[in-house]
Protein backbone atom coordinates (compact mmCIF):
# COMPACT_ATOMS: atom_id res chain seq x y z
CA UNK A 1 0.00 0.00 0.00
CA UNK A 2 1.26 3.41 -0.55
CA UNK A 3 0.10 7.03 1.00
CA UNK A 4 -1.67 9.83 -1.47
CA UNK A 5 -2.24 13.09 -0.06
CA UNK A 6 -5.55 14.52 -1.82
CA UNK A 7 -6.32 18.34 -1.57
CA UNK A 8 -9.66 19.14 -1.94
CA UNK A 9 -10.94 22.57 -2.85
CA UNK A 10 -14.26 24.25 -2.85
CA UNK A 11 -17.49 21.89 -3.51
CA UNK A 12 -15.07 19.63 -3.46
CA UNK A 13 -13.84 19.95 0.40
CA UNK A 14 -17.49 20.95 1.46
CA UNK A 15 -18.39 17.36 0.41
CA UNK A 16 -15.85 15.16 2.20
CA UNK A 17 -15.22 17.78 5.19
CA UNK A 18 -11.76 18.70 4.76
CA UNK A 19 -9.12 20.41 2.76
CA UNK A 20 -6.56 17.40 2.88
CA UNK A 21 -7.49 13.28 2.87
CA UNK A 22 -4.34 11.08 3.57
CA UNK A 23 -5.85 8.01 1.43
CA UNK A 24 -4.18 4.54 1.53
CA UNK A 25 -3.89 2.60 -2.17
CA UNK A 26 -2.15 -0.41 -3.83
CA UNK A 27 1.07 0.27 -5.29
CA UNK A 28 0.60 1.15 -8.72
CA UNK A 29 -2.88 3.01 -8.78
CA UNK A 30 -3.83 5.83 -10.76
CA UNK A 31 -6.02 8.51 -10.45
CA UNK A 32 -9.15 7.06 -11.56
CA UNK A 33 -8.86 4.31 -8.85
CA UNK A 34 -8.72 6.83 -6.31
CA UNK A 35 -11.50 8.68 -7.61
CA UNK A 36 -13.78 5.40 -7.51
CA UNK A 37 -12.12 4.98 -3.78
CA UNK A 38 -13.37 8.39 -2.78
CA UNK A 39 -16.31 8.18 -4.44
CA UNK A 40 -17.41 4.84 -2.62
CA UNK A 41 -16.71 7.16 0.99
CA UNK A 42 -18.25 9.88 -0.53
CA UNK A 43 -21.40 9.25 -2.45
CA UNK A 44 -22.06 13.14 -3.67
CA UNK A 45 -18.85 13.23 -5.35
CA UNK A 46 -20.71 11.28 -7.47
CA UNK A 47 -22.37 13.97 -9.22
CA UNK A 48 -19.25 15.86 -9.92
CA UNK A 49 -17.14 13.20 -11.06
CA UNK A 50 -17.87 13.94 -14.64
CA UNK A 51 -16.20 17.23 -14.63
CA UNK A 52 -13.40 17.23 -12.37
CA UNK A 53 -9.88 17.83 -12.90
CA UNK A 54 -7.01 16.47 -11.24
CA UNK A 55 -3.81 17.73 -10.39
CA UNK A 56 -0.45 15.21 -9.28
CA UNK A 57 2.27 17.25 -7.83
CA UNK A 58 0.95 20.79 -9.03
CA UNK A 59 0.52 19.76 -12.62
CA UNK A 60 -3.20 19.37 -14.29
CA UNK A 61 -2.98 15.08 -14.96
CA UNK A 62 -4.89 12.86 -17.19
CA UNK A 63 -7.35 10.18 -15.13
CA UNK A 64 -4.93 7.43 -15.98
CA UNK A 65 -1.96 8.88 -14.46
CA UNK A 66 -0.30 6.32 -12.02
CA UNK A 67 0.11 7.73 -8.80
CA UNK A 68 3.35 6.83 -7.16
CA UNK A 69 3.57 6.98 -2.63
CA UNK A 70 3.93 10.81 -1.08
CA UNK A 71 2.10 11.88 -4.58
CA UNK A 72 0.49 14.91 -3.81
CA UNK A 73 -2.84 14.96 -5.45
CA UNK A 74 -5.45 17.33 -5.94
CA UNK A 75 -9.42 17.51 -6.86
CA UNK A 76 -10.30 20.30 -8.98
CA UNK A 77 -13.80 20.86 -9.39
CA UNK A 78 -13.63 23.01 -12.85
CA UNK A 79 -17.11 24.87 -13.04
CA UNK A 80 -20.29 24.95 -11.37
CA UNK A 81 -21.01 22.11 -8.80
CA UNK A 82 -24.54 22.29 -8.97
CA UNK A 83 -27.27 24.16 -6.63
CA UNK A 84 -27.46 21.43 -4.10
CA UNK A 85 -23.07 21.58 -2.75
CA UNK B 1 5.09 39.57 -9.18
CA UNK B 2 2.50 36.81 -9.09
CA UNK B 3 0.74 36.51 -5.77
CA UNK B 4 -2.32 35.63 -4.02
CA UNK B 5 -3.59 37.53 -1.35
CA UNK B 6 -6.12 38.79 1.59
CA UNK B 7 -6.11 42.29 1.15
CA UNK B 8 -7.69 45.09 -1.25
CA UNK B 9 -6.09 45.07 -4.76
CA UNK B 10 -4.82 48.22 -6.49
CA UNK B 11 -2.91 48.52 -9.46
CA UNK B 12 -0.62 51.19 -9.10
CA UNK B 13 1.99 48.56 -7.04
CA UNK B 14 1.57 46.21 -10.15
CA UNK B 15 2.18 49.18 -12.53
CA UNK B 16 5.04 49.98 -10.43
CA UNK B 17 6.57 46.20 -10.91
CA UNK B 18 5.89 45.89 -14.82
CA UNK B 19 7.11 49.27 -15.90
CA UNK B 20 10.29 49.59 -17.83
CA UNK B 21 12.18 52.26 -19.47
CA UNK B 22 11.55 50.42 -22.86
CA UNK B 23 7.66 50.23 -21.92
CA UNK B 24 5.40 52.12 -24.00
CA UNK B 25 2.16 50.74 -22.68
CA UNK B 26 0.80 49.54 -19.82
CA UNK B 27 -2.47 47.39 -19.93
CA UNK B 28 -4.25 46.34 -17.10
CA UNK B 29 -7.36 44.12 -16.35
CA UNK B 30 -9.21 44.53 -13.30
CA UNK B 31 -12.32 41.68 -12.25
CA UNK B 32 -14.73 43.09 -9.61
CA UNK B 33 -17.65 41.85 -7.93
CA UNK B 34 -20.88 42.68 -9.47
CA UNK B 35 -24.19 43.11 -8.34
CA UNK B 36 -25.69 40.67 -10.47
CA UNK B 37 -24.86 37.73 -12.22
CA UNK B 38 -26.91 35.55 -14.36
CA UNK B 39 -29.80 37.54 -13.37
CA UNK B 40 -29.22 36.42 -9.85
CA UNK B 41 -28.63 39.13 -6.97
CA UNK B 42 -24.73 38.88 -5.34
CA UNK B 43 -25.05 39.13 -1.57
CA UNK B 44 -21.06 38.45 -1.74
CA UNK B 45 -18.04 35.88 -3.33
CA UNK B 46 -16.23 33.86 -1.21
CA UNK B 47 -12.50 33.12 -3.27
CA UNK B 48 -10.23 30.22 -2.69
CA UNK B 49 -7.10 29.31 -3.72
CA UNK B 50 -4.59 26.16 -4.29
CA UNK B 51 -2.03 28.42 -3.75
CA UNK B 52 1.01 26.44 -4.51
CA UNK B 53 -0.19 25.27 -8.19
CA UNK B 54 -2.00 28.56 -8.91
CA UNK B 55 1.65 30.67 -8.55
CA UNK B 56 3.58 28.32 -10.85
CA UNK B 57 0.30 28.25 -13.06
CA UNK B 58 0.63 32.38 -13.34
CA UNK B 59 3.83 32.18 -14.10
CA UNK B 60 3.46 29.46 -16.78
CA UNK B 61 0.60 32.36 -18.64
CA UNK B 62 3.42 34.85 -18.43
CA UNK B 63 6.11 32.26 -20.16
CA UNK B 64 3.16 31.67 -22.55
CA UNK B 65 2.71 35.90 -23.38
CA UNK B 66 6.24 35.92 -23.72
CA UNK B 67 6.52 33.62 -26.66
CA UNK B 68 3.63 34.72 -28.08
CA UNK B 69 4.02 38.97 -27.66
CA UNK B 70 7.04 41.36 -27.19
CA UNK B 71 6.45 42.33 -23.77
CA UNK B 72 8.35 43.64 -20.87
CA UNK B 73 6.66 42.37 -17.58
CA UNK B 74 3.55 40.23 -16.60
CA UNK B 75 2.04 40.85 -12.95
CA UNK B 76 -1.07 38.85 -11.51
CA UNK B 77 -2.29 39.20 -8.28
CA UNK B 78 -6.03 37.32 -7.05
CA UNK B 79 -7.17 38.30 -3.93
CA UNK B 80 -8.93 35.11 -1.61
CA UNK B 81 -11.47 35.31 0.93
CA UNK B 82 -14.61 37.57 0.89
CA UNK B 83 -15.34 40.01 -1.33
CA UNK B 84 -18.23 42.34 -1.46
CA UNK B 85 -19.93 44.21 -4.25
CA UNK B 86 -17.37 46.41 -6.18
CA UNK B 87 -14.00 44.86 -4.63
CA UNK B 88 -11.61 43.44 -6.87
CA UNK B 89 -10.71 39.71 -7.38
CA UNK B 90 -8.04 39.82 -9.62
CA UNK B 91 -5.29 42.37 -10.74
CA UNK B 92 -3.34 42.39 -14.11
CA UNK B 93 -0.70 44.53 -15.52
CA UNK B 94 1.19 44.11 -19.07
CA UNK B 95 3.63 46.25 -20.26
CA UNK B 96 5.07 46.27 -23.28
CA UNK B 97 7.25 48.79 -26.01
CA UNK B 98 3.86 48.90 -27.68
CA UNK B 99 0.52 49.16 -26.93
CA UNK B 100 -1.01 46.11 -29.02
CA UNK B 101 1.26 43.74 -27.31
CA UNK B 102 0.49 44.80 -24.08
CA UNK B 103 -3.77 45.00 -24.67
CA UNK B 104 -3.83 41.59 -27.19
CA UNK B 105 -1.33 39.99 -23.80
CA UNK B 106 -3.36 41.34 -21.37
CA UNK B 107 -6.76 40.12 -22.51
CA UNK B 108 -5.11 36.56 -23.23
CA UNK B 109 -3.88 36.97 -19.30
CA UNK B 110 -7.01 36.75 -17.90
CA UNK B 111 -8.87 35.16 -20.45
CA UNK B 112 -6.15 32.38 -19.54
CA UNK B 113 -5.89 32.79 -15.54
CA UNK B 114 -9.65 32.11 -15.71
CA UNK B 115 -8.99 28.70 -17.48
CA UNK B 116 -5.88 26.84 -15.71
CA UNK B 117 -5.28 28.40 -12.18
CA UNK B 118 -6.57 26.61 -9.78
CA UNK B 119 -8.49 29.53 -7.82
CA UNK B 120 -12.66 29.02 -7.25
CA UNK B 121 -15.69 31.16 -5.96
CA UNK B 122 -18.54 30.21 -4.49
CA UNK B 123 -20.98 32.81 -5.49
CA UNK B 124 -23.87 33.87 -2.82
CA UNK B 125 -26.72 34.91 -3.61
CA UNK B 126 -29.93 36.38 -2.18
CA UNK B 127 -31.47 32.73 -3.00
CA UNK B 128 -29.05 30.83 -2.67
CA UNK B 129 -24.95 29.69 -3.79
CA UNK B 130 -22.81 28.06 -6.06
CA UNK B 131 -19.19 27.28 -6.68
CA UNK B 132 -17.32 28.13 -10.05
CA UNK B 133 -13.75 27.47 -10.83
CA UNK B 134 -11.51 27.10 -13.53
CA UNK B 135 -12.67 26.00 -16.61
CA UNK B 136 -9.88 23.38 -17.76
CA UNK B 137 -9.75 24.11 -21.53
CA UNK B 138 -6.34 22.51 -21.55
CA UNK B 139 -7.79 19.68 -20.41
CA UNK B 140 -11.08 19.05 -23.03
CA UNK C 1 -14.09 61.97 -16.49
CA UNK C 2 -12.49 63.49 -19.86
CA UNK C 3 -9.70 65.81 -18.96
CA UNK C 4 -6.25 67.89 -20.00
CA UNK C 5 -4.27 67.75 -17.29
CA UNK C 6 -1.10 69.25 -16.68
CA UNK C 7 -0.43 66.62 -13.80
CA UNK C 8 0.80 63.27 -13.41
CA UNK C 9 -1.55 60.40 -14.05
CA UNK C 10 -2.68 57.94 -11.53
CA UNK C 11 -5.52 55.44 -12.87
CA UNK C 12 -7.05 55.16 -8.83
CA UNK C 13 -9.25 58.25 -9.70
CA UNK C 14 -10.38 56.91 -13.38
CA UNK C 15 -11.04 53.59 -12.26
CA UNK C 16 -13.03 55.18 -9.37
CA UNK C 17 -14.87 56.95 -11.86
CA UNK C 18 -16.01 54.76 -14.44
CA UNK C 19 -17.22 51.78 -11.52
CA UNK C 20 -20.82 50.82 -11.41
CA UNK C 21 -22.38 47.97 -8.83
CA UNK C 22 -22.98 46.19 -12.80
CA UNK C 23 -19.11 46.59 -13.18
CA UNK C 24 -17.70 42.68 -13.57
CA UNK C 25 -14.89 44.29 -15.15
CA UNK C 26 -12.53 47.36 -15.87
CA UNK C 27 -9.36 47.18 -18.78
CA UNK C 28 -7.17 49.92 -18.52
CA UNK C 29 -4.64 51.59 -20.55
CA UNK C 30 -1.61 53.64 -19.81
CA UNK C 31 0.65 55.56 -22.32
CA UNK C 32 3.88 55.90 -21.05
CA UNK C 33 7.06 57.81 -22.58
CA UNK C 34 9.78 55.01 -23.39
CA UNK C 35 13.42 56.05 -23.65
CA UNK C 36 13.45 55.22 -27.54
CA UNK C 37 11.56 55.67 -30.75
CA UNK C 38 12.23 54.13 -34.16
CA UNK C 39 15.65 53.77 -33.01
CA UNK C 40 16.50 57.22 -31.18
CA UNK C 41 17.17 57.88 -27.57
CA UNK C 42 14.06 59.90 -26.29
CA UNK C 43 15.33 62.75 -23.76
CA UNK C 44 11.99 63.87 -22.93
CA UNK C 45 8.52 64.76 -25.17
CA UNK C 46 6.41 67.68 -24.72
CA UNK C 47 2.67 67.64 -25.50
CA UNK C 48 0.40 69.99 -26.11
CA UNK C 49 -3.75 69.92 -26.94
CA UNK C 50 -6.14 71.83 -28.48
CA UNK C 51 -8.13 71.26 -25.32
CA UNK C 52 -11.81 73.03 -26.64
CA UNK C 53 -11.93 70.37 -29.29
CA UNK C 54 -10.02 67.23 -27.84
CA UNK C 55 -12.56 66.89 -24.88
CA UNK C 56 -15.98 66.72 -27.28
CA UNK C 57 -13.50 63.93 -29.18
CA UNK C 58 -13.16 62.06 -26.27
CA UNK C 59 -16.57 62.38 -25.69
CA UNK C 60 -17.47 60.94 -29.18
CA UNK C 61 -14.96 58.32 -29.16
CA UNK C 62 -16.94 57.14 -25.52
CA UNK C 63 -20.37 57.44 -27.60
CA UNK C 64 -18.93 55.42 -30.01
CA UNK C 65 -17.88 52.65 -27.47
CA UNK C 66 -21.78 52.37 -26.52
CA UNK C 67 -22.84 51.94 -29.75
CA UNK C 68 -20.29 49.26 -30.28
CA UNK C 69 -20.07 47.50 -26.95
CA UNK C 70 -21.76 46.80 -23.57
CA UNK C 71 -19.81 48.81 -21.58
CA UNK C 72 -21.14 50.62 -17.98
CA UNK C 73 -18.46 53.83 -18.32
CA UNK C 74 -15.38 55.55 -20.19
CA UNK C 75 -12.74 57.35 -18.76
CA UNK C 76 -9.91 59.21 -20.46
CA UNK C 77 -7.30 62.01 -18.79
CA UNK C 78 -4.12 62.84 -21.43
CA UNK C 79 -1.51 64.96 -19.89
CA UNK C 80 0.14 67.95 -21.64
CA UNK C 81 3.31 70.00 -20.99
CA UNK C 82 6.77 68.17 -20.49
CA UNK C 83 6.94 64.32 -19.78
CA UNK C 84 10.07 62.64 -18.96
CA UNK C 85 11.12 58.49 -19.21
CA UNK C 86 8.75 56.94 -17.24
CA UNK C 87 5.78 59.22 -16.78
CA UNK C 88 2.08 58.56 -18.39
CA UNK C 89 1.19 60.14 -20.93
CA UNK C 90 -2.80 59.61 -21.16
CA UNK C 91 -5.35 57.38 -19.08
CA UNK C 92 -8.40 55.44 -19.95
CA UNK C 93 -10.54 53.36 -18.44
CA UNK C 94 -13.77 51.26 -19.63
CA UNK C 95 -15.73 49.51 -17.04
CA UNK C 96 -18.11 47.01 -18.42
CA UNK C 97 -20.39 44.00 -16.67
CA UNK C 98 -18.15 41.54 -18.91
CA UNK C 99 -14.62 41.54 -19.50
CA UNK C 100 -14.53 41.33 -23.40
CA UNK C 101 -16.59 44.38 -24.02
CA UNK C 102 -14.35 46.38 -21.57
CA UNK C 103 -11.16 45.12 -23.31
CA UNK C 104 -11.75 45.36 -26.75
CA UNK C 105 -13.44 48.79 -25.55
CA UNK C 106 -10.41 50.19 -24.14
CA UNK C 107 -7.84 48.77 -27.06
CA UNK C 108 -10.83 50.64 -29.31
CA UNK C 109 -10.48 53.99 -27.49
CA UNK C 110 -6.39 54.28 -27.51
CA UNK C 111 -6.56 53.55 -31.40
CA UNK C 112 -9.32 56.08 -31.94
CA UNK C 113 -7.76 58.70 -29.45
CA UNK C 114 -4.79 58.78 -31.64
CA UNK C 115 -6.44 59.36 -34.93
CA UNK C 116 -8.91 62.06 -33.85
CA UNK C 117 -8.26 63.58 -30.67
CA UNK C 118 -6.13 67.04 -31.28
CA UNK C 119 -3.26 66.14 -29.07
CA UNK C 120 0.34 66.24 -30.41
CA UNK C 121 3.54 65.28 -28.50
CA UNK C 122 7.40 66.55 -29.55
CA UNK C 123 9.99 64.16 -29.32
CA UNK C 124 13.33 65.79 -28.43
CA UNK C 125 15.82 63.36 -29.06
CA UNK C 126 19.37 63.07 -27.80
CA UNK C 127 20.21 64.20 -31.63
CA UNK C 128 17.16 66.47 -33.06
CA UNK C 129 13.38 66.61 -32.32
CA UNK C 130 10.24 65.92 -34.04
CA UNK C 131 6.43 66.46 -33.75
CA UNK C 132 3.88 63.74 -33.80
CA UNK C 133 0.15 64.18 -33.92
CA UNK C 134 -3.39 62.41 -34.51
CA UNK C 135 -3.02 60.33 -37.91
CA UNK C 136 -6.42 61.27 -39.19
CA UNK C 137 -7.74 58.43 -40.20
CA UNK C 138 -11.09 59.57 -40.47
CA UNK C 139 -10.62 61.62 -42.89
CA UNK C 140 -8.35 60.07 -45.78
CA UNK D 1 -14.05 90.98 -45.83
CA UNK D 2 -14.53 88.80 -42.79
CA UNK D 3 -12.39 88.10 -40.20
CA UNK D 4 -11.75 84.27 -39.35
CA UNK D 5 -9.82 83.00 -36.15
CA UNK D 6 -7.10 80.43 -37.09
CA UNK D 7 -5.20 78.49 -34.27
CA UNK D 8 -1.82 77.04 -34.47
CA UNK D 9 -0.74 73.86 -33.09
CA UNK D 10 2.81 71.85 -32.98
CA UNK D 11 4.57 72.48 -35.91
CA UNK D 12 2.18 74.95 -37.19
CA UNK D 13 2.72 77.07 -34.45
CA UNK D 14 6.33 76.81 -34.68
CA UNK D 15 6.05 77.96 -38.25
CA UNK D 16 3.80 81.12 -37.81
CA UNK D 17 5.30 81.76 -34.62
CA UNK D 18 1.79 82.42 -33.25
CA UNK D 19 -0.71 80.27 -31.35
CA UNK D 20 -3.57 82.23 -33.28
CA UNK D 21 -3.69 84.57 -36.17
CA UNK D 22 -6.96 86.55 -36.80
CA UNK D 23 -6.73 86.35 -41.27
CA UNK D 24 -8.70 88.96 -43.09
CA UNK D 25 -10.78 86.93 -46.25
CA UNK D 26 -13.36 87.90 -48.85
CA UNK D 27 -16.56 86.62 -47.98
CA UNK D 28 -17.63 83.33 -49.29
CA UNK D 29 -14.18 82.04 -49.30
CA UNK D 30 -12.65 78.25 -48.59
CA UNK D 31 -10.43 76.36 -46.64
CA UNK D 32 -8.83 76.32 -49.16
CA UNK D 33 -8.07 79.63 -49.74
CA UNK D 34 -7.53 80.70 -46.42
CA UNK D 35 -4.51 77.82 -46.48
CA UNK D 36 -3.23 79.71 -49.77
CA UNK D 37 -3.35 82.80 -47.86
CA UNK D 38 -1.33 80.98 -45.18
CA UNK D 39 1.42 79.54 -47.52
CA UNK D 40 2.06 83.21 -49.06
CA UNK D 41 2.80 84.42 -45.71
CA UNK D 42 4.43 81.40 -44.31
CA UNK D 43 6.56 79.79 -47.38
CA UNK D 44 7.23 77.13 -44.91
CA UNK D 45 3.90 75.79 -44.38
CA UNK D 46 4.13 74.76 -48.31
CA UNK D 47 6.29 71.18 -46.44
CA UNK D 48 3.02 70.76 -44.35
CA UNK D 49 0.11 71.18 -47.07
CA UNK D 50 -0.77 67.99 -48.25
CA UNK D 51 -1.01 66.44 -44.74
CA UNK D 52 -2.80 69.07 -43.17
CA UNK D 53 -6.11 68.41 -41.40
CA UNK D 54 -8.37 71.28 -40.41
CA UNK D 55 -11.47 71.88 -38.12
CA UNK D 56 -14.04 74.49 -38.25
CA UNK D 57 -15.79 75.28 -34.78
CA UNK D 58 -14.03 72.08 -33.08
CA UNK D 59 -15.21 69.61 -35.75
CA UNK D 60 -12.62 68.60 -38.87
CA UNK D 61 -13.93 70.01 -42.16
CA UNK D 62 -13.05 69.22 -45.58
CA UNK D 63 -10.34 71.22 -47.37
CA UNK D 64 -13.81 72.82 -50.21
CA UNK D 65 -15.49 74.34 -46.84
CA UNK D 66 -16.87 77.78 -47.38
CA UNK D 67 -15.85 79.74 -44.12
CA UNK D 68 -18.16 82.56 -42.81
CA UNK D 69 -17.30 85.36 -40.14
CA UNK D 70 -15.84 84.01 -36.82
CA UNK D 71 -15.62 80.62 -37.76
CA UNK D 72 -13.09 79.41 -35.57
CA UNK D 73 -10.67 77.51 -37.52
CA UNK D 74 -7.64 75.12 -36.66
CA UNK D 75 -4.97 73.72 -38.66
CA UNK D 76 -4.17 70.45 -37.30
CA UNK D 77 -0.76 68.61 -38.79
CA UNK D 78 -1.66 65.25 -38.49
CA UNK D 79 1.68 63.33 -38.73
CA UNK D 80 5.31 64.07 -38.43
CA UNK D 81 5.79 67.47 -39.88
CA UNK D 82 10.01 66.32 -41.10
CA UNK D 83 13.22 67.02 -39.45
CA UNK D 84 13.52 70.18 -40.24
CA UNK D 85 10.27 71.75 -38.19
Amino acid sequence: MMKIRVRCFASIREIVGAYELVVDLPEGSTLNQLLRDLCERFPRLQALRGSLLFSVNREYAAIDTTLTEEDDVALIPPVSGGADV
Amino acid sequence: MFEITDQALFLEPLIAAVKRSSSGAIATFLGVVREETRGRQVRYLEYEAYREMAIPKMREIAGEIRRRWKVDEVAMVHRVGRLEIGEASVAIAVSAPHRQDALAACGYAIDRLKEIVPIWKKEVWTDGEEWVGPSGCEQH
